[in-house]
């Protein structure tokens, strides 16, 4: 029922958000169409809803978004370095990763995170488990590997999402 | 089907209800902007399309949803027949727009007479019919013996 | 007048495509670039110069030089019946292959005379 | 008739099509009803509507949504469509009512029926329509539901008949919507009158006659005259034998036939004084097809296969009929496309029956089955003298109004071989009967029963208005089928009609 009702609020607003206008004809028919979607795929929402109401994991949201910004920006550099270097600087590999998120929604985005990010990308996740393709496979050491990549990440994703 | 990586469920969970919203605008929104039954039929249509492909489905669930889609797109079809006979029967013409004899107002949702419910006949129609066809090549083993 | 030719190239190709090629799925491809090009053909005849969209964005406004919308309804219901065939050939298809275990037509060969 | 009866023809199956497969979930056989009582409704309908034309003579024009003719669609319903629609709907009625018992061989009942009726809406739309585009929609309405259901069986040979039709269907299909596309780019709208006004002031131009290619290579495949007939001979016998009763019978002539009389007439005013060339063109489609058509159809070892080919030949008849462009001429064509729908008609549907009974359709191991199947082999010779020319029945006075055309156009060796030719069609008709039916040979009957009783009344109505059309020739080729040759022949006095002017 939590999540309907998140669904619905949600498809109200992305639906105000479309017609831009209060017209009570447009909030009226909305509302119903909200009310159908939220029937029909409420029950999907990968969320549990009261985390939707919590202010501190807004807050950390807003927070990661910089963050993201900044190391996407520290990547593209380090990519742009090695593509223009003349030596050929690669060592492409695939690692497998821990990580200690739990919820499906927070793997999934920092599996984003991390195919967003140049360099790496993630092929594959089972379970608790990332298989990441990496530009330049470091040491045959794990945690530095997986601190190398997903650390940052996999902070603040804890606070938004855990 | 078989379904796919978790990134592709979770992703399709969060976006498959508001490709819907989306769809359910464009079509009511038919007169008013560019767009109509048919192209937001599709869209509805691709948002249980996605769900599908994402997770799957047995073929008991597939032939359930067959029977469900093709019954609605029926319906469908009989909702247009029935907008299009009450101009008929109201004032002679197959077609004539029966609510209303105005030209409509611009951005306004309920104007147009008829043609607003006519996009979502069409919608209904175009969503259900769509996702039809998907299953019907998808898994068409069993739907084509019935 | 170049589009327009390049439509009839493009009808063309398709054509070829249809008429040589063996495998089945390339022949509805064939098909399918032979009703885009028409379509895109259809889509061109309500083409003008510096024309605006056809829509009223504004109560009381009024503007001249429109774009021919009919072509583009037109097109839209044609792309329909195009969606209704290409979705009819290709569960064909799939029936040809369960029933016959290829693709290739020249194998596909009972009837004849 | 009201012309608010007009759209009835599309609307009433369009709506039972989405209703058959709604009851039908609720309860099987309500689909056989439905379908029915469909059929009787639109035969009963079209009847009343040639017989009302039969009084007066005006046109009658239904516009959709109230639009005036340049701007909406407009439906027209005059004696060449009322001809039209009396063949569709009766010989649509009598497949409906066989194929009640010949679907026991099938699944999938409900499909079958909202498939038809589909065909039905596509043909009764060509027939009735007044805008290109419009016609376009039909036949691709009615060519789409004739694909799936040539595919119905989904046998090897089904399926490679539907494929086969399908490309080449789609090719014609492809080809009327470039010639609708460069009309548009001409005329700048779609309403045949208004089309036909703009067209009386364009000069026989390189793209006039463009367009008038396109066409006739759309609608030629549509027909299946000869260079362009390879689809035929397949895709009608794999079809259940209803469906090729309806395919063979009427879906040729009104997607292929009507629709480019139509166009070719009263939309571009051709006729032989304008387009000797045109109609010279047709004529050699004409023989070639009867010739081809005929010799192929007595190669043939499969009782529908023979059939088909013998459409081919019976759609070049029409063909010279519209070619040589004389009043008698159109009329034998127009009459032609009468008794052709009905006795062809009837001969897929003895087919069906000799299918249903037998299990087969290969004329070398059928045998003596007129001691078991009385009734369906002589509607098979009835029907098969009828379409052959013999004189009491109706094939004769169409090859009869032909030649006649033919004569009083000096034509005298295209007169020498319709007649010539009407006895190869004899042959090969009487080979089917001599094999299947009368001969004993050497070989013991075929084991089987009479058809069920409904698909008896289905295949003897078909022969009474076979008889009856033959007998009362006169009063229907002075009320409906002559005027409905003034239509085309007047030309582009059409857009007067439509226009109210």
């Amino acid at each position: 029922m939590g999540k309907r009702f998140a669904y619905f609020v949600m498809g109200f607003v992305v639906w105000i958000v479309l017609v831009y206008t209060l017209q009570y004809q447009e909030v009226i028919v909305g509302a119903g169409v909200a009310l159908l979607t939220a029937a029909i795929f409420g029950r999907h929402l990968p969320l549990k809803p009261g985390k939707l109401l919590s202010p501190v994991r807004w807050f950390w949201l807003l927070v990661y978004i910089p963050v993201f910004v900044y190391m996407c920006l520290k990547a593209n550099i380090d990519v742009a370095l090695r593509v223009l270097s003349p030596g050929l600087l690669i060592k492409p590999g695939i690692v497998k990763i821990r990580t200690r998120l739990k919820s499906d929604i927070a793997r999934v985005f920092l599996a984003n995170s991390i195919t967003l990010t140049p360099g790496t990308m993630t092929v594959e996740i089972k379970e608790d488990v990332l298989y990441i393709h990496w530009i330049e496979v470091g040491a045959g050491d794990m945690t530095a590997a997986s601190k190398a990549i997903i650390g940052p990440f996999e902070y603040f994703l804890a606070r938004i999402f855990d | 089907m078989r379904g796919m990586s978790p990134v592709v469920q979770v992703i399709a969970r969060l976006l498959a209800g508001l490709l819907f919203l989306f769809g359910t605008y464009i079509v009511m929104h038919g007169h008013l902007t560019p767009g109509g039954g048919f192209a937001g039929g599709v869209l509805v249509a691709a948002a249980f399309i996605l769900m599908s492909l994402a997770f799957g489905s047995v073929e008991h669930t597939e032939r359930n949803s067959y029977t469900l889609s093709s019954v609605v797109e029926s319906l469908g079809g009989v909702l247009f027949v029935c907008l299009a006979l009450a101009g008929y029967v109201a004032v002679a013409y197959f077609f004539q727009n029966a609510a209303t004899y105005g030209t409509g107002t611009p951005l306004k949702l309920i104007s147009g007479g008829m043609i607003l419910p006519a996009n979502i006949a069409i919608g209904i129609k175009v969503g259900a019919g769509l996702f039809a066809v998907f299953l019907a090549l998808g898994a068409s083993r069993f739907v084509m013996k019935d | 007048m170049i589009p327009y030719f390049a439509c009839i190239l493009l009808v063309l190709i398709g054509l070829y495509a249809v008429v040589t090629k063996r495998n089945i799925v390339r022949i509805i491809i064939g098909f399918s670039l032979v009703e885009y090009a028409i379509n895109l053909f259809f889509a061109l005849v309500g083409f003008k110069r510096e024309g605006i969209p056809p829509i009223i964005t504004e109560l009381g406004q009024s503007r001249s030089n429109f774009v021919d919308p009919l072509p583009q309804a037109l097109v839209l219901t044609a792309i329909v019946i195009g969606l209704a065939t290409t979705a009819l050939m290709l569960a064909l298809a799939m029936r040809i292959y369960e029933k016959y275990r290829t693709f290739d037509i020249t194998e596909i060969r009972r009837l004849r005379g | 008739m009201d012309a608010r009866f007009v759209p009835l023809f599309v609307i009433i199956p369009l709506a039972s099509a989405f209703l058959i497969p709604l009851f039908a979930k609720l309860w099987q056989r309500s689909a056989d009803l439905i379908a029915n009582a469909v059929g009787a409704v639109l035969a009963g309908l079209s009847v009343y509507g040639a017989l009302s034309l039969f009084t007066g003579s005006q046109v009658l024009v239904y516009r959709l949504g109230g639009w005036h003719p340049s701007l909406g669609i407009t439906l027209a319903y005059d004696h060449l469509t009322a001809l039209v629609v009396l063949a569709v709907n009766i010989v649509g009625l009598c497949a409906l009512l066989f194929a009640v018992r010949y679907l026991d061989h099938y699944t999938g009942r409900w499909k079958f029926y909202a498939l038809f009726m589909l065909i039905l809406v596509g043909l009764n739309g060509v027939s009735v329509t007044g805008d290109m585009f419009n016609l376009f929609v039909f036949t691709e309405i009615a060519a789409v539901s004739s694909y799936a259901l040539v595919a119905f069986g989904t046998d090897f040979d089904e399926l490679e008949a539907g494929f086969k039709y399908m490309v080449i269907g789609e090719i014609g299909g492809a080809a009327i919507l470039l010639a609708i596309a460069l009309l548009y780019a001409k005329a700048s709208t779609l309403n045949m009158a208004v089309v036909s006004q703009v067209m009386a002031g364009f000069g026989r131009t390189p793209l006039f006659w463009l367009i008038v290619a396109m066409f006739l290579v759309g609608f030629a495949i549509k027909m299946a005259m000869v260079p362009f007939h390879a689809w035929l001979p397949d895709a009608h016998p794999s079809a259940p034998a209803p469906v090729s009763a309806l395919l063979s019978g009427v879906f040729i002539k009104v997607l292929g036939v009507y629709a480019m009389s139509r166009v070719m007439f009263n939309v571009f005013g051709l006729s032989r004084a304008n387009a000797a060339g045109f109609f010279n063109l047709l004529i050699g489609f004409g023989v070639l097809s009867i010739v081809a058509g005929g010799l192929l159809a007595y190669a043939q070892k499969d009782y529908k296969r023979l059939l088909a080919y013998s459409s081919i030949s019976q759609i070049g008849y029409i063909l010279i009929g519209l070619g040589i462009g004389n009043y008698w001429g159109i009329v034998g064509a127009l009459f032609h496309i009468l008794a052709h729908a009905l006795g062809k008609g009837l001969l897929f549907l003895t087919a069906g029956s000799v299918e249903h009974a037998t299990g087969t359709r290969d004329l070398d191991r059928l045998s003596g089955l007129e001691k078991r199947m009385p009734a369906t082999a002589w509607s098979y010779l009835l029907g098969s003298l009828s379409l052959a020319g013999v004189p009491p029945f109706a094939g004769f006075f169409s090859k009869f109004f032909i030649i006649v055309g033919a004569l009083s156009a000096d034509m005298y060796w295209l007169a020498i071989l319709a007649a010539l030719f009407s006895t190869v069609t004899l042959g090969y008709l009487v080979k089917v009967a001599n094999r299947a039916f009368f001969a004993r040979r050497d070989r013991e009957p075929t084991a089987a029963r009479e058809a069920p009783a409904v698909m008896v009344v289905a295949m003897l109505g078909l022969l009474v208005l076979t008889i009856v059309l033959g007998v009362g020739f006169k009063p229907v080729v002075d009320r409906l089928v002559g005027p409905a040759a003034n239509v085309l022949l007047q030309g582009l006095g059409y857009a007067q009609g439509i226009l109210g002017m």
